[in-house]
């Protein structure tokens, strides 16, 4: 517990390490220079936006649709526990992922955010933990789910998971 | 014609390796285990007798071919039933004798390995192997990955699985191959009876990195066996220099504690190789690489250019991180 | 005829037995019933008249170009493989590529060149060699070619599109599952395996009621020809050994697209039963590329010595006894998948034994050959290769058999060693034999003799020298399917020489189709009897005319031209349709004459139709529901009454 | 090749080849099926309510050792020490009962399973939501009951996260002015009954090791005991007792690993030998698993106070895949029978060693004094996950006897000579394939939810399930902080397509006397009191009493959301009987309507979801309590 | 001379009904082609079956028999008008026979068209999708392998009756109908195993 702790702060000084303006607030801190006061590229988090509309930056899973990064997102969903809390996409711990309810966005960008980031409501903030093009297979998977066939029969490789009886009845 | 090639070449170029004392820690030819000499003897049996029935069937065509009397028809075509019946006859003779000789030698090493057999587990990985111990208590259950020490002269009951596609165990210099099947529990028995290293490769297609599947497996005197035996029971070795502290706590709050364990450590991952022991290992990415610390921090740094489409992610580490988790690692005994 | 010993350079210009008209004058039609028949069975012109083809001369052709140009493929992808093994830790292909490219060789060889190859020649010379005018079944003949170029279209364009198949041509289970094998390479292959057997399937129905109802009078069961056994052999095997691995594929291609659980051991499917489907065919396989090959060298050893081949009835009885044994030996495959004990003994039983009906098979060849002073010319020349490489890759085969000795060799160099002597050397010299042979008759041209000994020559070197080190490197631990290997593993100048073979066995392809582009160039008009040989595929032009035949022939034993003394003709039949007489399967006493269709586009509709549904499966199962209606269509157009007279009201022949 | 071919392969190696011999497994079927056709048959007519059977249905066959004399109040979730759920009130009785009058009613504000019991104390009645963790106090002396205060503790919300089967929490305990409980983020507080102040508060589990808390404590002789929960996150399970004033750690028993902390010491004599030897806990497990292997303290706890022993029960070890885990994996899915004064085991009984089914060992123990043989016997009695009751000596943990009280395939008894159970080896999960038929599922014959014990019938009112699974074991990772379960699995209802059951069991004569088929898992506790009256509430959200004897419906109140709270009783300060519920469903059950989960996904909530795809049609979701009267 | 070295072939019939018909022997190829196919799905069920320990798995009933039985007996009943049909088709009057004969053929279209809707409710019959279970995978496929070929056999009579209807009714469409006869006797005949397997196997243990 304490060793993961400090991993956790000796990951914190490592990012601040590479921000350069955060270290030398006091030296220059009336004067900030354009490009780093808005950050227009982060990803919104809130469908809700005062002011006018911004023409967004739109946020494209570069994987999205690739079988062969779905498997790949399919293998890693079950080897860091996503299935965990949120199954084959029903859900459980965890949201469901295969509905059209997305607490906080279902847009790639979204669900990417979530994964590094995190939910407070219970979900586990991986930043730094999984490699950029690792979060993209997971999120080109978790779009998978979510197209709208009966999970009875979608091609293509999930399909491999368990089906059970459907038998209510026993001998 | 030439004689340049073909078969006898091949069997030219084997006598010569054989004789000449080059040998494999990976060949079939330089058994070092009592099936793997059976099987050797089941060889040169069938060699020596093929190659002198070769040689024949074909002095025979050529002869027929080239020599120059002309063949009376009639009266040969009685005779010439007979040489066919004959001919046929030999190699049903011969054929009984391999069938024989092949069917003794399969029951002879299909023997069971008896009640005081060395029992491990190996379970196929993409791409992997997954070396289990079983004991009584559980708790005397070592658990290691591509590597498999084994004592001279005791038979090893192998119980094979897989965790995902079919793979073939094969260490030639002990036993023929095995498949590892998902769904199945494939059993495989040998015993080594000379000590030594030898190297194995998994033997049937399993995807990208079906080349880089390999293992070691050491064939020790009892005593060293049971040495190491109880090396592995033990907890992973706690830092001893502060460089290896430091490695140890960024390996645990790093994301290597998703797939990979090491006992003593709060890493319990269980998808990637167990490393509680991982400094002792010769090789490292199942056979790939020699285990030394450059080919450590190259691996961590960037496992898909030694082995492109393996299951390791890249890791990102700040260069002191790498060398300290680096030096933890192999420190690791 | 020559009594030297010395090779003959060229082949007799005018070879002993007389051609047939001037021995036969009653086998010539008048000149304006000769016309009639030729515009009952002609091609029709221009492009789309092509495809409306049926002539069996024309698909056997277009099955043996086609065969051949993937041949070279997979001979590309062959020495590219033999480029990135040629020394350890090469980096020319990845190892994804790797995949494909070995899957594609394998797929290749087996499925687009091997068979379809054997099955061209198969129906180019079948209706020739029983001397009738075409197959039974002309539409669904080109049927089957269609479809066989559309599935290799298929996968070679999947292939280009980087989706070939990467799981190997055998394609096990769970590799190439869902799980595993994302993406449509594997859904690619599975269908295109469909298209393969479609057409194998179709060829074979029309070989086997060719050879047995379209028999010239006379040629009763036991004067067919030795290559025609095969052949039909073969076609028997087919019926029984395509069915399997179209269910396995078929298996496969659910359990991919719709999530059946066939090979699922999680849902209560097997991983080896798909072993066992694909072994039950793949096994029979083997012998269906490779009995034709038996009939090419008994064929060319009787040409070669000018005499019959001895043991005839031995030697059918062989082939089948072959054909049978074939069954019943795939589990030899499958030894190191852990299979009771009892049972591989018996399947080791089984594969040993078919060492005797090839032995006898061999004794009989060398038995003929015993004294005969054959003709050393090419295609003897390649029977020659045939018998050394062939016994060599026979003695590994009978060695394979063993358990304990497969468990050790099984999936190594040495298998691949084994195979590729047991098929190049038992299929595909004697098909470059076969293909010189009977390069005339296609062509009406002869191919140069100097160029086919180079040819020979450098092929049979290349092939020893790619092959031969192989069974080494198996013994010294070098597994099948690795893209690379390690340095210290000492395997690397074996693979240099195989690489620099397989260079030679390139060079050796190549010299052949320089020849063959040569002669249809330049070559020397073959007349119709080159090599004097006795079959009836000689007694009519080079290359023939569109109905083989201008009359049917009368044959009174097995080698009716060298006694066209005792032939005799038939007259009766009709020349303003396309007739055919059929005969009784056992005395080939004739039977009546059937009516065969005319050229028609519904075949290639029909392919198009089947081809849309396998290929659109794979991407959404709506294809099949078009593919269906698509498929009535062409049914009902097949089967459209074209007002061809039959029956009583027909006008009987003059 | 014979003999030696099996000798030589593995255990599981052998199972493998005798599969296709499946005459050996048919055999059995009908045997267990049999069996459970009896035990079955007789009770319920298709109307649900049961009829008397022919033994003695009434009596005091047994009676309850330590009763909680003081009527007006409640002040533990099982009403007293062993854990009866009894109450002797008897104004509402099976003959005024239908009359029972809603009296007044309470909304939580919380949308997640409300599965704690209501206390009452002094005129006041305190309930504990879900996540958050609210403490609602109500006046009972003004008219409606209006809220006095409420307690809103500071809770991190990511402990959501590490909750396997909904946020839920099982109830508060008062004693010396105090209410104690536990909230889901690993803190148990003391809040101060009359003023709602916090008292004290100590942390005592972290969230980020997958630790979450839900069970209600139980305050014994100054301590109260907490246990936590997490055996789907590889949690290490403990008890901890902290001392009632200062909620400092007075001592904690670990679940597993070394004896020092298991606190076994010289005191523990388990009755079986395999539960004797040293540091069993770390001995059998696989390498350091133990650390990582549940065990964990969620349930009930019982109280002798004549032999000075607590009672509880250990969860299932982590992970659900066996095949991860050889060995007995000592102490998960055990019992406990400890001093509560040191913590130090005095026995200890493992219901399912090497647990294959997900079996936790949790649940109530009911302490009963039993007339058996011929003498009165210390008893405990306990309706376990795997679908036997079983009546132990709760001196020395002796098996007196096993019973199966609902369906099961996966054992057809325990050996009571070494106390082992007899699996069913066809049902044992593997990784790579899957296996069917697993009855009960992994919920258990019985989960959670408490039953109940008359004295006056002698009867034990079990409220479980009817459930079945088909489970494929998977590799399961650990990774701190995230579920290590390694098992799907789909849950389909059991014979006869019900999923509920409310049995009445005579844990003398071991069958039960009648049953009552429920549609959905019958989720909520039991409540007996004198009047011969048996309630309990159904998921669809019916509050119902049964005849304690008959099991006759006698009057039902639809409830706004499904139930599975605890029942309780108490008179009020106008001096009636007033019985009160919390609905408001959802827990592992009603995760799909307490979640939104997928109903397409039977997998999702650990394959519960397969089985109650119809649960969101049936009710909704929403937290209320609901208190009722004669009029 | 002349007449050793000739013979005359044009006294003999341009057609035959009987098995020495080129057509027949397609038929007769397709079947085998056909009896292998359903061989290996008979193989592919025992083998699936004698590696698991339940069948069907143990929360499954089998398959109902009450469609069974009757997709059985209406696929038996379906082979009486063809009989009939084919029977007459072997006389070889085409002319005169051709009504009576698409007659037939239409009695046959509607109960294979019955059997066809059994078949359809046969699937539901079977409790178990394809993708429950290798079990219900094979079931699944067998029924469905199955129904494509009878509905080829269907469509192959449809299109004869409606030719025989058509004005161009010739001897060699009498020989279609005894050709498709002979298929589709071996889709029945086939069925009757594949019922055994579907139906009577899963209830014998």
């Amino acid at each position: 517990m304490r060793s993961k702790r400090a991993g956790r702060q000796l990951l914190v000084c490592a990012a601040l390490a590479v921000l350069p303006v955060g270290c030398d607030k006091l030296s220059n801190s009336l004067h900030q220079p354009p490009s780093a006061t808005v950050r227009t590229d982060a990803i919104a988090v809130s469908a809700l936006e005062p002011g006018a509309r911004m023409p967004g930056i739109v946020h494209k899973n570069p994987l999205e649709g690739n079988p062969f990064a779905i498997s790949e997102g399919q293998r890693l969903y079950d080897w860091y526990n996503c299935s965990g809390c949120h199954f084959r996409g029903g859900g459980g711990i965890g949201p469901p992922l295969m509905d059209e309810f997305w607490i906080y966005g279902g847009n790639p960008a979204n669900i990417y955010t979530t994964i590094v980031e995190g939910r407070p409501n219970g979900m586990p903030a991986f930043r730094g933990k999984i490699p950029d093009y690792q979060l993209w297979q997971i999120v080109a998977y978790v779009q998978s789910m979510r197209a709208d066939k009966p999970i009875a029969s979608p091609p293509g490789p999930r399909e491999d998971h368990l089906q059970a009886s459907e038998g209510k009845e026993s001998r | 014609m030439s004689r340049r090639s073909g078969l006898p070449a091949a069997a030219a170029a084997l006598l010569c390796a054989a004789l000449s004392g080059c040998r494999g820690i990976q060949s079939s030819l330089d058994p070092a285990g009592r099936e793997a000499a059976k099987i050797s003897g089941l060889w040169w049996l069938f060699f020596y007798v093929c190659t002198a029935v070769f040689v024949l069937v074909l002095a025979f065509l050529f002869y027929g071919v080239f020599r120059r009397r002309s063949e009376d028809a009639l009266g040969a075509r009685e005779r010439g039933k007979t040489y066919v019946a004959i001919g046929a006859g030999a190699t049903a003779a011969i054929l009984l004798l391999f069938l024989v000789v092949s069917v003794s030698a399969g029951r002879e090493i299909a023997e069971p390995a008896g009640p005081d057999a060395l029992k491990v587990q190996v379970i196929g990985h993409q791409w992997w192997w997954e070396v289990r111990y079983p004991a009584s208590p559980a708790n005397r259950t070592v658990v290691t990955a591509n590597e498999i020490h084994v004592p001279v002269g005791r038979p090893v009951f192998l119980e094979l699985l897989s965790g995902d596609v079919i793979h073939s165990f094969w260490a030639p210099n002990l036993h023929g191959k095995k498949d590892l099947i998902p769904g199945r529990i494939n059993s495989h028995a040998f015993t080594a009876k000379k000590a030594g290293v030898f190297r194995g490769q998994c033997a049937e297609f399993c995807g990208l990195q079906h080349a880089h599947m390999a293992f070691t497996i050491f064939a020790e005197t009892p005593e060293r066996y049971s040495a190491w035996y109880e090396k592995q029971l033990a907890p992973a070795a706690e830092p001893s220099t502060p460089s290896q502290e430091r490695g140890r706590q960024v390996f645990v709050s790093n994301s290597c504690v998703f797939c990979h364990a090491i006992q003593g450590t709060p890493a319990f991952g269980q998808v990637a190789p167990d490393l509680t022991h991982v400094g002792g290992r010769g090789t490292l990415a199942a056979g790939s690489v020699a285990n030394n610390p450059g080919n450590l921090a190259g691996w961590i740094a960037d496992p898909q250019s030694i082995k492109p489409g393996n299951h390791m992610p890249p890791m990102l580490m700040a260069p002191e991180d790498l060398l300290a988790v680096t030096d933890y690692l192999e420190s690791l005994k | 005829m020559k009594t030297s010993r010395e090779p003959v350079r060229k082949p007799p210009a005018a070879p002993e037995p007389a051609p047939l008209p001037a021995a036969l004058p009653e086998a010539e039609l008048p000149a304006h019933e000769r016309e009639e028949l030729r515009r009952a069975f002609e091609t029709q012109r221009g492009f789309f008249g092509s495809l409306k083809s049926v002539d069996h001369k024309v698909i056997g052709k277009r099955y043996v170009i086609t065969a051949l140009v993937f041949f070279v493929l997979g001979g590309i992808e062959a020495m590219t493989m033999r480029l990135q093994l040629a020394k350890p830790e090469n980096s020319l292909l990845g190892p994804d590529l790797y995949n494909q490219v070995f899957t594609m060789h394998g797929t290749t060889m087996m499925f687009l060149f091997a068979v379809p190859v054997m099955e061209g020649l198969a129906v180019y010379f079948v209706p020739l060699m029983v001397g009738t005018r075409n197959v039974a079944f002309p539409k669904l003949n080109a049927f089957g070619y269609w479809i066989y170029v559309l599935g290799g279209a298929f996968v070679y364009g999947g292939f280009f599109l980087n989706r070939g198949n990467d799981t190997g041509w055998f394609s096990y289970v769970p590799l190439s599952g869902p799980q595993y094998a994302p993406s449509h390479r594997v859904d690619i292959w599975a269908n295109m395996i469909t298209f393969t057997e479609v057409s194998a399937l179709a060829v074979a129905i029309e070989i086997i009621v060719t050879a047995f109802k379209q028999r010239a009078p006379g040629m009763s069961l036991n004067r067919i020809p030795l290559f025609v056994w095969s052949v039909i052999t073969t076609n028997f095997m087919v019926i029984f050994a395509m069915p399997a691995v179209m269910l396995a594929s078929g298996y496969l291609a659910l359990d991919r697209l719709v999530g059946t659980h066939f090979f699922n051991p999680a849902e209560g499917g097997d991983p080896l039963l798909y072993q066992h489907l694909f072994w039950f065919f793949g096994h029979p396989e083997v012998y269906i590329i490779f009995i034709p090959a038996l009939g090419m060298v008994s064929t060319i050893l009787a040409a070669s010595t000018k005499r019959p081949i001895f043991g005839y009835t031995a030697l059918v009885l062989s082939v089948v006894a072959t054909a049978f044994l074939g069954f019943g030996l795939w589990v030899h495959h499958m030894f190191a998948t852990g299979l009771p004990q009892l049972g591989e003994s018996f399947f080791t039983v089984a594969s040993m034994m078919i060492a005797i009906p090839s032995g006898v098979q061999i004794f009989c060849w060398i038995r003929s050959l015993w004294g005969s002073r054959p003709r050393m010319t090419t295609p003897f020349l390649f029977v020659l290769g045939f018998f050394f490489i062939f016994i060599a890759g026979g003695m590994t085969g009978v060695m394979l058999a063993s358990v304990p000795f497969n468990l050790q060799v099984h999936d190594t160099f040495f298998v691949v060693a084994h195979f590729h002597y047991v098929l190049i050397g038992g299929a595909v010299f004697p098909l470059f034999g076969a293909l010189t042979f009977w390069f005339p008759k296609l062509t009406g041209r002869l191919l140069s003799e100097t160029l086919g000994r180079w040819t020979f020559a450098v092929m049979f070197v290349g092939f020893n020298l790619t092959f031969g080190p192989m069974h080494w490197l198996g013994f010294r631990g070098m597994p099948r399917r690795v893209y690379t290997y390690l340095p210290e593993m000492g395997w690397g100048p074996a693979n240099l020489a195989a690489t620099i073979g397989a260079g030679m066995l390139g060079v050796g392809v190549l010299l052949f189709l320089i020849n063959a582009a040569r002669s249809l160039r330049s070559g020397e008009a073959a007349g119709n009897n080159p090599w004097g040989a006795s079959t009836l595929e000689w007694a009519t032009s080079s290359p023939p005319p569109p109905y083989n035949f201008e009359r049917i022939l009368v044959v009174s034993n097995r080698d009716p031209l060298w006694k066209p003394e005792e032939m005799a003709v038939v007259t009766g039949m009709r020349t303003d349709r396309r007739e055919v007489l059929t005969t009784r399967p056992l005395d080939a006493e004739p039977d009546h004459r059937a009516v065969l269709v005319g050229p028609s586009i519904w075949p290639l509709f029909l392919a198009f139709a089947l081809a849309v549904g396998l290929v659109g499966s794979v991407f959404t199962p709506w294809a099949i529901l078009l593919s269906g209606f698509l498929f009535l269509v062409a049914m009902i157009g097949w089967y459209w009454p074209k007002g061809e007279p039959s029956g009583h009201n027909a006008r009987t022949a003059s | 090749m014979k003999d030696a071919r099996s000798q030589r392969l593995g255990k599981s190696a052998e199972r493998r080849r005798r599969r296709p011999r499946f005459s050996a497994l048919l055999f059995l079927f009908p045997v267990t099926a049999l069996l459970a056709a009896a035990a079955c048959k007789g009770p319920a007519p298709p109307g649900g309510a049961g009829v008397p059977a022919a033994g003695p249905a009434s009596g005091s066959a047994g009676s309850i050792p330590f009763p909680e004399p003081d009527e007006s109040s409640w002040i533990r979730p099982a009403k007293d020490f062993s854990s009866s759920r009894y109450s002797t009130l008897d104004q509402i009785k099976s003959d005024n009962v239908a009359n029972l009058k809603l009296a007044f009613t309470f909304s939580t504000g919380i949308n997640k399973g409300h599965e704690a019991a209501p206390l009452v104390v002094n005129g006041t009645m305190y309930i504990v939501t879900p996540y958050p963790n609210y403490l609602y106090a109500l006046d009972l002396t003004s008219p409606g009951a209006p809220a006095k205060w409420t307690y809103k503790p500071k809770t991190i919300p990511s402990a959501q996260g590490v909750a396997c089967c909904d946020v839920v929490n099982r109830g508060a305990v008062y004693g010396k002015g105090r209410i104690y409980y536990n909230t889901l983020d690993d803190q148990t507080v003391a809040v101060d009954a009359a003023t709602g102040q916090e008292v004290w508060r100590t942390r005592v589990g972290d969230i980020n090791h997958g630790e979450s808390i839900t069970m209600a404590p139980l305050l014994v002789k100054g301590k109260v005991l907490v246990g936590n929960s997490g055996g789907e996150f590889g949690v290490r399970g403990w008890l901890t007792a902290l001392d009632e004033d200062t909620g400092k750690v007075a001592w904690r028993a670990w679940s597993t690993g070394p004896d020092k902390d298991v606190l076994i010491g010289s005191r523990f004599k388990p009755f079986y030998a395999s539960d004797r030897g040293a540091d069993l806990g770390v001995s059998s497990w696989p390498g350091d698993m133990w650390k990582i292997g549940g065990g964990t303290v969620w349930g009930w706890i019982s109280y002798d106070p004549q032999l000075n022993l607590i009672y509880y029960g250990t969860s299932n070890p982590g992970p659900w895949n066996p095949d991860q885990r050889p060995g007995d994996n000592k102490w998960t899915a055990a019992i406990f029978a400890r001093d509560p004064d040191d913590g130090q085991a005095v026995w200890a009984y493992q219901w399912s060693p090497h647990d294959l089914f997900d079996y936790d060992g949790v649940n109530e123990n009911v302490l009963v004094d039993l007339p058996i043989g011929g003498r009165t016997r210390k008893t405990l009695l306990r309706a376990d996950r795997d679908g036997f009751l079983y009546v132990l000596d709760r001196e020395t943990g002796e098996i007196i006897s096993a019973t199966p009280f609902a369906y099961t395939t996966t054992r057809t008894g325990v050996d009571l000579k070494s106390g082992r159970p007899i699996e069913v080896a066809e049902k044992t999960p593997h990784v790579g394939t899957t296996t069917r038929g697993i009855c009960p599922a992994a919920p258990g014959g019985k989960d959670w939810q408490p039953s109940a014990f008359s004295p006056r019938t002698g009867l034990l009112y079990i409220p479980h399930n009817n459930l079945c699974q088909d489970e494929e074991g998977v590799q399961a990772n650990y990774i701190e902080g995230t579920p290590y379960v390694g098992a799907n699995v789909k849950m389909y209802a059991g014979p006869g397509g019900h999923r509920g059951e409310f049995t009445a069991w005579d844990p003398i004569a071991a069958r039960p006397v009648w049953k009552i088929k429920e549609k959905f898992p019958a989720w909520s506790g039991a409540l007996a009191t004198a009047g011969d009256v048996v309630f309990y509430g159904t998921m669809e959200g019916w509050f119902q009493a049964v005849d304690a004897r008959s099991g006759k419906l006698l009057w039902r109140f639809k409830c706004g959301s499904g139930i599975i709270g605890q029942p309780i009783t108490y008179r009020g300060p106008d001096g009636k009987q007033y019985v009160a519920i919390l609905s408001g469903v959802g827990g592992w059950a009603g995760a799909i309507v307490a979640n939104n989960l997928d109903p397409r996904d039977g997998t999702a909530a650990l394959g519960f979801v397969n089985a109650m795809g119809d649960l969101p049609t049936a009710t909704t979701a929403g937290g209320m309590l609901y208190v009722f009267a004669l009029p | 001379m002349s007449s050793r070295r000739t013979v005359d072939v044009s006294r003999l019939p341009d057609i035959t009904l009987d098995s020495g018909a080129l057509f027949w022997w397609a038929t007769a190829g397709l079947i085998a082609i056909e009896a292998m196919s359903f061989a290996i799905i008979i193989a592919t069920f025992i083998y699936l079956r004698m590696t698991v320990t339940d069948w069907p798995p143990p929360t499954l009933p089998p398959p109902d028999l009450r469609w069974g039985i009757a997709g059985l007996v209406v696929l038996v009943i379906s082979c009486v008008p063809i009989r009939m049909a084919e029977k007459i088709a072997g006389r070889g009057r085409p002319e005169e026979d051709r009504r009576r004969i698409a007659a037939l053929i239409r009695v046959f279209l509607l109960i294979a068209a019955v059997a066809v809707a059994i078949r359809l409710l046969e699937f539901p019959g079977t409790h178990c999708k394809w993708n429950n279970s290798a079990y219900g995978s094979v079931i699944w496929t067998t029924l469905g392998i199955h129904l494509l070929e009878a509905l080829a056999g269907f469509a192959e009579f449809a299109v004869v009756a409606a030719v025989l209807v058509g004005s161009h009714a010739e001897e060699k469409h009498l020989l279609d109908v005894r050709a498709c006869a002979l298929f589709w006797y071996f889709i029945v005949a086939v069925w009757i195993p594949l019922f055994g397997m579907i139906y009577v196997f899963p209830r014998l243990s």
